[in-house]
C-alpha cells in the first residue's frame, strides 16, 4: 500500500465504513459519452444516432463498435470540415441536409439524436436548436432530439445519463396524479428487462415500466406518485430530471449479484408496500439457485485480489458483488466519477480497506497496479494487453457494460466473467 | 459536412500515432480531450502490442477550456519527457484541440526540452490517416537527419561511392513499413530476407522496430526502397533530392513484381539478378498453373484498398492467377492517378472514394465472382454473399494473423494464392461440383454452403411469386419488339424458364438470372422463356 | 510424324477415309468401370451401387468422387477381407448380411446394383446369384441387379455399359408389337435430357423415352417396333441386348456439337418420317443461334493442334466435332475401344490424316506426344499436371464426361472447354 | 466383409507408392489390372506433383488371366528398368494380382538386374496404407543398408564416437515424411532449420526427396529423428536395434512439445538448449495469452486423426490454447495405444475406428464447439454445423497450400493457433459478437453466417411445431418427480419457454436448448418451463 502515497491526500472525502476517497486527474483511458450509442441504438429499436463530429468521432465509434458493421448500423457521423468551420451559418445548413439526405435513406427512423461532440461543442454548434428546427420541419416524420456525447463533457456511460436525460427533457409533463408507478432507469438487455418484469409482476408491483422504452412511441410515465429505481449507478442527470417531474427514487444496491438483487427488489416490495412474506415466498427460489450458481466460480474467485480501473461507474457495484458474494479482496476501486446519494446504499456494503480514486491519472495508477500486485485487473482494452505481457492477469471492463449481468439469473454469469481470465491464466501456465 | 458510417482511415493524428507507435524511442504528446485514448485499442487489441503505445494526451476537459489548457499540455510534456525519456519527441493536436488553437510547437519548444521535439502540423478537418503517417514521418527525417546545404544531392552521391570499400556490400534502408499497416512486419521480413539473400546489406527498415539514432543514419545508404509509397514516398523524394538516394517504385506483390523488384534492386545495387532468379521455385506460379487452377480462368473480381495494394492486387490477379478484372477502387485520393492509370489498363474507370456506400453499391452492381478488399468489402461482400479476401488496411485483428503471412516477396505471391483461391473453394472441390451443376442434389433450395447466410440474387427474387403471376404457357412465346420504354421494364419469368433456371446449380445461377434479365432488357423482351435464357446464354457465353 | 513408327502396324485397320487404326498394348492409365458410379448413383435418384470388392476400389471410387463426400453418397463397398477369401460360401453369407444392414439403414433405396470388382471377379464370386437369392427375399422391398465394373474387364464409361446393359436384361419382355416408339439410350444430364426431350416433341417425335430412367419405377419400353438411338458412343453391350428384344439402332453421329447434334436429330426424324421442311424450321434458329455461340471460341481454337489420350470412348465424336466445327487439327485420338459399327458415321466425318489408337502403352504414347508438340492434350488426371510442368497445356478429359456437352444449347459450352486451358495458358505467359 | 463409405486409409501398396514417390530413383513395378492407375492422380493432382509417380503397373486384363500374368510382370520390369533406370526397384501385387499369386518378388530376382530389387509382401486384405508405408520404408532401408552381424550395436555406436573429429557437428537423420504425407514438406524445413540451429547436421531426410545412396548413409549419424512415427517408427527401431541409434519419441507440434523436442534432440547430441529455447518469440502463446483469446477458454473440441497428430493436437488443444477435449480418436489401430493412454488425460475414451459412420455419430453426439480432424471430418462437420479445421491425413487438395505451413515447430504453433481459432471466428468479432447476445438482430431467425447452411439442433427441432403443441400456460408448473420410464420422455417446451430460448444468441442457443433437455430428462420434467431453463444454465453453469 506504499504506492498510494502518490495520491492526492488533500482531496479526501470518505464515505462507507470511512473509506477515503481519493481524487486523481490526469490522462485517463477511458472512451468518451460517444460510445454508449453501441448499446443506446440496439435498445431503442427505431432511433438513429447522428454524431456531429470530426473524423476522430466516426473512427473512434466505429473502433468501438467493431463487429457492429455485419449489420446496417443505426448510427452515423456528420464529419465536420473546413468549410463547416469557416461559419456557423453554413454548418447549421450543411446538418440539415444531412438530416434530410440520411431521412430519406432511412425512412424507418422514427427517432433521431443529434449527439454533439467535442469539436461541435467548442465551435458551439447549438444542437438542441437545431434539433428544434428540424423537428418542425419533419414533424410528421420523425422526432429530433440532442444530447451531448462529447469528451470534454462526458465519461463512457455519461452518454447514456445525457440521451436519457434528453428524452426525459422531451416527454410530456403530467399534471394529475395518478396511480403510484415504478420505473425503472437505465438500459437493460432484453432478457434482463424480462425477468425483472417477471419478478415485479409476481411480488404484486403491476404498474411498472422500463425506462428507455423499445421504441420511440413509448413515452415513460413520470409524476409525482412515480417510485423510481435506478438499473444503473451512471444517471445522475436522468435522475435529477425525474425528481424535477416529481419522480422520487427507492435508494438502494444496484442488482448485482445475489445480494444487490434481493436489496435492490427489496426496496421496490417495501416502497409498494408488498407483505415481507410475499417477498420472501416469491424470491427464495431463486436466491437459492443463484447462489448454488455462483459457488461453481468460488473456488476461482476466494481470495483473489483484484483492482479496477476507472471505466463505467460500475466499478462500486461490481467491487461489492465480488468482495461480498465472492470473497475477492479488492485493493483499488477506481471510477471516473462517484455519486455519493445514488451509491450510498452500495458504498456501506464495502470493506473499510479498500481503496477508491476517483479520476485518473493512468500512468500514476498503474504504478500503483505494478506495486499492488493483484490476481486480476479489470480494464480498458488499450490496457489489456500491455498488462497481460506484464504477467498481469486482466478482464476487460467494457464486457462489463456489455453483457446481461443484472439480477439473478446473470449472477453467476457475473462471477464467470471474472473466473474465466484467472482460469484461463491457470490453465495456460499449468 | 459529410455523413459517414464507416471510415476507410482515421484522423491524421492516428497517423502520427503510427509512427510514434512503429519507433522505439519516440513519444507522442498530443494534446485532446478525454475519449481521444481510444486509439491506443487499435494497437493493443488489433495488433496485440505488448507495450501501449508511447503517447501522452493531455486529456482537458470542458472546465478546462475556460482556463489554460496550454498550461495542461505544457505540464503533459514535461511530464512524459520525465517519465519516458524519450530520445525524440513529437507534438502535435487532436481534432478538438486543433479548434481552441493551443499551439504544441511553441508550447513544447518554450520548455527547452534536451530532444529534438518535433511539431506536427495536421489539419484534421481536411486530411486523413495515412496523409498524417506520411507527413509525420518525413518531418521527424527532416528534423534528425542532419543536411549540409553546401553539399549538392550528386556531391552526397559521389562522397557515398568514392568511401566505399572494395568488400563493402551495395546497401539500402526499408522503407514505409509502420504499425497496423496491413501486414508489415512480414513484408519487411521476407524482402529484408530477400534483399539480403542478393548481397545487398539492409542498413535501416524505418519507421518499423526503428530509433531515432536509426533515422540519423539514414543518408548513409546506396539507396532506399520505399515499400509502402503511401507512407515513406515522401520522406523517399526528399531523401533523393537532398541525399541523392535513389529509390525504388516497384511494389514487390506477386511473383512477377517480386522479379522485377529484384531486377530494379539490383540495376540500383549493380548486381547480376540471374542467380537469385534461377533459384526460385515460383511455387505460387505452378498452382495457378497446375489444371486444378483452370476454373479460376476470368473469374470477375472486384478490387479495392490503398492505392499500392489495390494496383498490386489487380496485376496479380489480372496476370498471375488469369482473373478477370471488373473493378478497381482506392480509398486514397492522394494516389487517384495512379489508381486511374491502372485501371485502364483492365478498360475499366476506377472508382475512388472513400465512402463506403458507393463501393457497395457498386459491388452490388458488378456481382463479381470475388472481392479483394479491406475488412469494409469484407463486410460488403458477406452481406452481399460474395466470396471476399482481404488485401489492405483498413484491417482487423484478423489480419495480424501469429502465422508468417507476407504479401510481397515469393512467400507473399504464395500467400496471396492461398487467400484469395480459398474463399472460391480449392481447385478440385469447386471444379468437381461444377461438374455437376446440373445435379438435383444441388437444386435451387441448396444454398453455396461456403458463403454466408445471404444467398446472392435468388432470395431477393423469391420463385412462387414469380411463377404464380404468370399463366404457364405451352409454346412460350418471345416478343422481341425492340421498344425502349422510358420505365425500364421488369422481366417476368415464364414458369418454364424459371424452371431451367432452376437447373442450373447455385453459383453460376445468379449470373444467368442476372444476364437474361440484362439481355431481355437490352432486346425489349418482357417475358423470359426458356428461348430467352439460352439466347442470353448464347449471347454472353458461359 | 516419326514417332508413330513404334506403333504396331501389323494389326491396321482401315476406317473413314481410310484411316488406320493401331493397336497399342502396355500400361493403361485409364479408370476402371466401378468410376461409372459416380455418375450414375445421381442420374438414377432411387438406385444405390454397392461395390463389392477390395480396399482398393474403396478408395479408387472415393478418389474419383472427391466432392462428393458433401452429400450422402449413394454408393459404398463391401471391402472383402480375408475371411471372405478363406470361403465363397462365407463371402456370400457376409454379402448378403451387408446388403441387409445397408438395406435397414437405408430403406429408401428402391433399386441395388451388386457392382463387380476385379477381386470379385477372381475369386468367382457370383454375384448376379447372389442378387437373384437377395431379390427374392426383399421382393418387397428393393429390386437387385449386378453388373461388373472390374478393371480386367471394363474401362471407365464400360461400366456405365454394363449397367444399362443389367438393366435392359432385367426389365420385362415385350411381346407384342405395339406403337412405334423412339429410345434414345445412355446417361445424359437432366437438363440435356428436357432440351432434346422439347426438341423432339417440337419435331412431333412424341413417343420418346430416355434410358436409363430416372427412377427404378420406370422401365424402358423396348420391342420389335422400337427405334433406339445411342445419346454415348461406348454402349455396345446395352445395344446388343436392345437389338435382341426387336430394337433397331438409328444409325447417327454422336450429338456434339451443331453438327452432330443435327445429323443425330435429323437420323431420328428420317426414321420417324418427319417432313424435312419441318425439320428445318424447328432447328434452324437453334442452329444458328448455337453457331453463333460457338464462334466466340473460335479464335481461340482454330488450327490449333489437338492429341487425345484414351479415356472415355467420347474421343471420336470429340475430335471430329473440334475439326469439323473449331477448325482444329487432330494429331492423334488415343480411344480405349473403338465399336466401328456405332462410330461408323463418326469416322466418316474425321479428316484423312488423323492417327487413331485404340488401346493404350501409355509410355510410349508420352513418347509420341513429346514429339508431336500439341498445342493442347486431352488426358487424365494422373497424367495432366506432369504434361502442364512439360509446359503443355492439358484438358482433363473427366470433365468432358461429367459436364453437360451433349446438344445445341451445350456446343459452345464444349468449346469454352477446350478454349479455357488455352485462354489461360496464353493469359499466365502473357 | 466390412460396409464402407468412405475409407480413411488406402490399400497397403499405396503406402508403398507413397515411399517410392517420395524418393527420387526407387522405381516401383505393381502387379495390377487396369484401374490401379487411379492413384497416380492422388499425387499428381492433391500433391499437385510435377512428375507422375515412378510406378508401372502391369495392367492385366480378363483375357491374360488364362494367359500368362507372370510374363506380363516379368515383361513390366525388364521395360521398367530399360526406361527409367532407378538405383532400386521395389516390386509388389495389389489387391488383384495378390489373388493370382505370381510371386512378383521371385519374377523380378530371375531377371538378375543390376540393381537391388526389393520384393514387398503387402497383404492387401488385411493390411492398410500407413502399414505399406511403414513396411515398404523398413523393407527398402534393411535391403540398402549394409549390416556387419559381427559388430554389436553398442559396438556400432562406439565407433562412431570414436571416429569423431573435435569439429565435427553432431548429426541426425530425419525419418517419415512422404509424398501425401500431411504437411510433410513444411514440417520438414521448419524442423530440419532447428536443429541446425541448434548446431545438429542433418545428413539424410528419408524418404522425401531421398535418393537411393542417402539410404546407404543412414547408419552414420548420431540419431535419428522419428518425425511421423506411422511411417518411421519401425525403421527406427531397427535401426536403433542394429546400429545403436537412439531416436526421438517426441513429435514437436506445438509450442511446448517443440520446446520439449529441443531438449530431447539436445541430449542426444548433449548440446545445451538454453540459448535456443531463450530466444524465441513464442508468437502462438502470446495470442493464446492475448486478452481476446479469453473467449476460447473451455471450448469444446472433438479431435481425430492418424495417432500422432491426433495426440499432439489434444495437447496443443488443452494446454496452449485451454480448450478442453471432448473427444479424441485415430484411425491408426496399429497406435491404438498411444491415444488410449492420451484420452485418460481429459478423463475420455478414446474413439478407435476407422469406420466414418461412427466417428460420425461421436460429433453428432458430443456436439463439440470445434472439430480437429482429417478431411472426412470436415465434412461431417460441415453437415452438422460445426467449426472445423483439417489437423492430420487423409489430405486433400487444400492440404497443400502454396503458403509455407508446417504444423511442427514454433511456425507450425502459429500455423494451429491461427488455423484452429479461424473457424471459432477471431477474437474480438466474436467477443463483440458474444456480448450482444440478447440483441434483438441477432434474432433466432439469424443463422450463424460464418458456418455451413445446416443449422445446428434448431433447424431439427422447429419451434413453430413445439409451440403450437402446447396451450400457453400463465404460471408455469414444473413436474418435478423424478421418475425413470422406460421410454424417455420426449421433452416439450412451453411456449414462453421456447420464447425465453429464443432469446439466446444462436451461438449458444443449441447448447442450452440441449442441456435444458438433458436436464429435464434427468430430473422427470416433461414440459419445460423458464424455471426450468434456468435451473439447467444453474446445474450446467454458462
Amino acid at each position: 500500500m506504499n504506492a498510494i502515497v502518490d495520491l492526492p491526500v488533500e482531496q479526501q472525502h470518505r464515505v462507507g465504513k470511512n473509506i477515503p476517497i481519493y481524487k486523481e486527474r490526469g490522462q485517463r483511458e477511458v472512451f468518451c459519452g460517444l460510445t454508449g450509442i453501441i448499446w443506446l441504438h440496439r435498445k431503442i429499436q427505431d432511433a438513429f444516432f447522428l454524431v456531429v463530429g470530426s473524423r476522430t468521432c466516426a473512427h473512434l465509434i466505429q473502433s468501438a463498435a467493431g463487429v457492429m458493421i455485419f449489420a446496417e448500423p443505426r448510427f452515423a457521423t456528420a464529419i465536420i470540415d473546413d468549410r463547416d468551420l469557416a461559419g456557423i451559418a453554413d454548418a447549421n445548413d450543411e446538418l440539415d441536409r444531412v438530416v434530410k439526405t440520411l431521412l430519406t435513406r432511412r425512412p424507418d427512423i422514427k427517432m433521431l439524436f443529434l449527439v454533439g461532440s467535442c469539436p461541435s461543442e467548442v465551435i458551439k454548434l447549438d444542437l438542441s436548436r437545431a434539433a428544434q428546427r428540424l423537428s418542425t420541419e419533419l414533424i410528421n416524420q420523425c422526432r429530433i432530439l440532442s444530447y451531448s456525447g462529447s469528451g470534454i463533457e462526458t465519461t463512457f456511460t455519461q452518454g447514456e445519463d445525457a440521451c436519457l436525460a434528453s428524452l426525459v427533457q422531451a416527454s410530456p409533463k403530467q399534471a394529475e396524479v395518478i396511480e403510484k408507478n415504478l420505473l425503472v432507469v437505465g438500459c437493460l438487455p432484453d432478457v434482463v428487462e424480462d425477468q425483472f418484469h417477471r419478478l415485479f409482476t409476481e411480488l404484486g408491483i403491476h404498474n411498472v415500466s422500463f425506462f428507455p422504452p423499445k421504441n420511440s412511441a413509448q413515452k415513460p410515465e413520470i409524476h409525482s406518485n412515480t417510485q423510481y429505481l435506478l438499473a444503473q449507478p451512471f444517471l445522475a442527470e436522468t435522475a435529477r430530471l425525474i425528481e424535477e417531474r416529481g419522480g422520487q427514487r427507492i435508494s438502494a444496491p444496484f442488482p448485482f449479484g445475489v445480494d444487490g438483487t434481493t436489496a435492490w427488489l427489496k426496496a421496490a416490495a417495501t416502497s409498494f408496500g408488498i407483505d415481507p412474506t410475499h417477498f420472501e415466498t416469491v424470491t427464495q427460489s431463486k436466491i437459492e439457485r443463484a447462489k448454488k450458481s455462483i459457488e461453481r466460480y468460488l473456488p476461482m474467485l476466494t481470495n483473489k485480489r483484484i483492482s479496477f480501473f476507472p471505466d463505467s461507474q460500475l466499478e462500486i457495484p461490481l467491487a461489492r458483488f465480488l468482495s461480498q458474494e465472492c470473497g475477492m479482496q479488492v485493493l483499488e476501486i477506481g471510477t471516473p466519477y462517484l455519486h455519493k446519494q445514488h451509491l450510498e446504499c452500495e458504498l456501506e456494503l464495502l470493506p473499510e480497506n479498500t481503496r477508491i480514486v476517483e479520476g485518473q491519472d493512468v500512468e500514476k495508477q498503474l504504478d500503483r497496479c505494478r506495486s499492488d500486485k493483484p490476481d486480476i485487473v479489470v480494464c480498458g482494452l488499450g490496457l489489456a494487453n500491455p498488462l497481460e505481457a506484464e504477467g498481469i492477469t486482466t478482464k476487460w471492463s467494457i464486457e462489463l457494460v456489455f453483457s446481461p449481468v443484472h439480477g439473478y439469473e446473470q449472477a453467476a454469469d457475473l462471477a464467470e466473467l471474472f473466473a474465466r481470465p484467472l482460469n484461463r491464466s491457470m490453465k495456460l501456465a499449468a | 459536412m459529410q455523413l459517414t458510417l464507416w471510415t476507410y482511415e482515421g484522423p491524421p493524428h492516428i497517423g502520427a500515432m503510427r509512427i510514434a507507435t512503429s519507433m522505439t524511442d519516440l513519444h507522442y504528446v498530443l494534446h485532446s480531450p478525454q475519449g481521444d485514448t481510444y486509439a491506443d485499442l487499435l494497437f493493443t487489441m488489433i495488433g496485440r502490442s505488448k507495450k501501449r503505445p508511447p503517447v501522452t494526451y493531455t486529456t482537458f476537459q470542458a472546465r478546462d477550456l475556460g482556463g489554460d489548457t496550454a498550461q495542461l499540455f505544457q505540464d503533459s510534456v514535461s511530464e512524459a519527457y520525465r517519465r519516458f525519456e524519450p530520445k525524440a519527441m513529437i507534438v502535435g493536436a487532436s481534432c478538438t484541440a486543433e479548434l481552441i488553437q493551443d499551439d504544441p510547437g511553441g508550447l513544447a519548444r518554450a520548455l527547452s526540452l534536451p530532444i529534438p521535439v518535433i511539431p506536427l502540423d495536421l489539419p484534421s478537418y481536411q486530411k486523413k490517416e495515412n496523409w498524417g503517417a506520411s507527413e509525420t514521418f518525413y518531418h521527424v527525417i527532416r528534423a534528425l537527419v542532419a543536411v549540409d546545404k553546401s553539399i549538392s544531392a550528386e556531391q552526397y552521391q559521389e562522397k557515398r561511392t568514392a568511401n566505399k570499400t572494395d568488400t563493402q556490400k551495395p546497401s539500402c534502408n526499408i522503407l514505409g513499413p509502420t504499425a497496423l499497416g496491413f501486414r508489415n512486419r512480414d513484408d519487411v521480413q521476407e524482402i529484408k530476407g530477400l534483399l539480403e539473400s542478393l548481397g545487398i546489406e539492409v542498413r535501416v527498415v524505418a519507421p518499423l522496430n526503428a530509433c531515432v539514432a536509426d533515422l540519423v543514419k539514414l543518408p548513409q545508404a546506396d539507396f532506399n526502397v520505399s515499400l509502402y509509397p503511401e507512407v515513406s514516398q515522401l520522406a523517399c523524394t526528399w531523401l533523393s533530392k537532398t541525399f541523392g538516394q535513389p529509390f525504388t517504385k516497384i511494389i514487390p506483390v506477386g511473383t512477377k513484381a517480386t522479379k522485377a523488384f529484384i531486377h530494379e534492386v539490383c540495376q540500383l545495387a549493380q548486381l547480376d539478378p540471374t542467380a537469385m532468379l534461377a533459384a526460385q521455385d515460383e511455387r505460387a506460379m505452378w498452382y495457378a498453373k497446375s489444371v486444378d487452377s483452370t476454373y479460376l480462368t476470368d473469374k470477375r473480381v472486384f478490387i479495392f484498398g490503398d492505392a499500392s495494394h489495390a494496383i498490386a492486387a489487380a496485376k496479380v490477379a489480372s496476370e498471375e492467377i488469369g482473373f478477370k478484372v471488373v473493378g478497381l477502387g482506392t480509398y486514397s485520393r492522394e494516389f487517384a492517378r495512379e489508381v486511374r492509370e491502372a485501371a485502364k489498363l483492365y478498360g475499366i474507370e476506377a472508382l475512388i472514394t472513400d465512402d463506403y456506400l458507393e463501393v457497395e453499391e457498386k459491388v452490388a452492381e458488378l456481382t463479381p465472382d470475388l472481392v479483394l478488399g479491406t475488412q469494409m468489402e469484407r463486410h460488403i461482400a458477406k452481406r452481399l454473399g460474395v466470396p471476399c479476401a482481404v488485401i489492405s488496411a483498413p484491417v482487423h485483428v484478423q489480419d495480424f494473423p501469429a502465422r508468417y503471412s507476407p504479401q510481397m516477396g515469393f512467400e507473399g505471391a504464395n500467400v496471396l494464392f492461398d487467400t484469395w483461391i480459398h474463399p472460391l473453394m480449392m481447385g478440385l472441390e469447386e471444379h468437381l461440383l461444377m461438374m455437376f451443376r446440373d445435379d438435383f442434389e444441388f437444386s435451387a433450395k441448396a444454398a453455396p454452403s461456403h458463403l454466408g447466410h445471404a444467398r446472392p440474387t435468388e432470395s431477393e427474387k423469391p420463385q412462387e411469386t414469380k411463377v404464380a403471376a404468370v399463366a404457364p404457357v405451352d409454346h412460350p412465346e418471345q416478343i422481341s419488339t425492340a421498344v425502349l420504354s422510358d420505365v425500364e421494364p421488369e422481366n417476368t419469368w415464364e414458369a418454364d424458364a424459371e424452371k431451367e433456371l432452376g437447373k442450373i446449380p447455385f453459383f453460376v445461377r445468379g449470373k444467368a438470372r442476372r444476364n437474361t434479365e440484362k439481355f431481355a432488357v437490352e432486346n425489349g423482351i418482357s417475358r423470359i422463356t426458356i428461348e430467352t435464357l439460352y439466347d442470353a446464354k448464347a449471347h454472353y457465353g458461359r
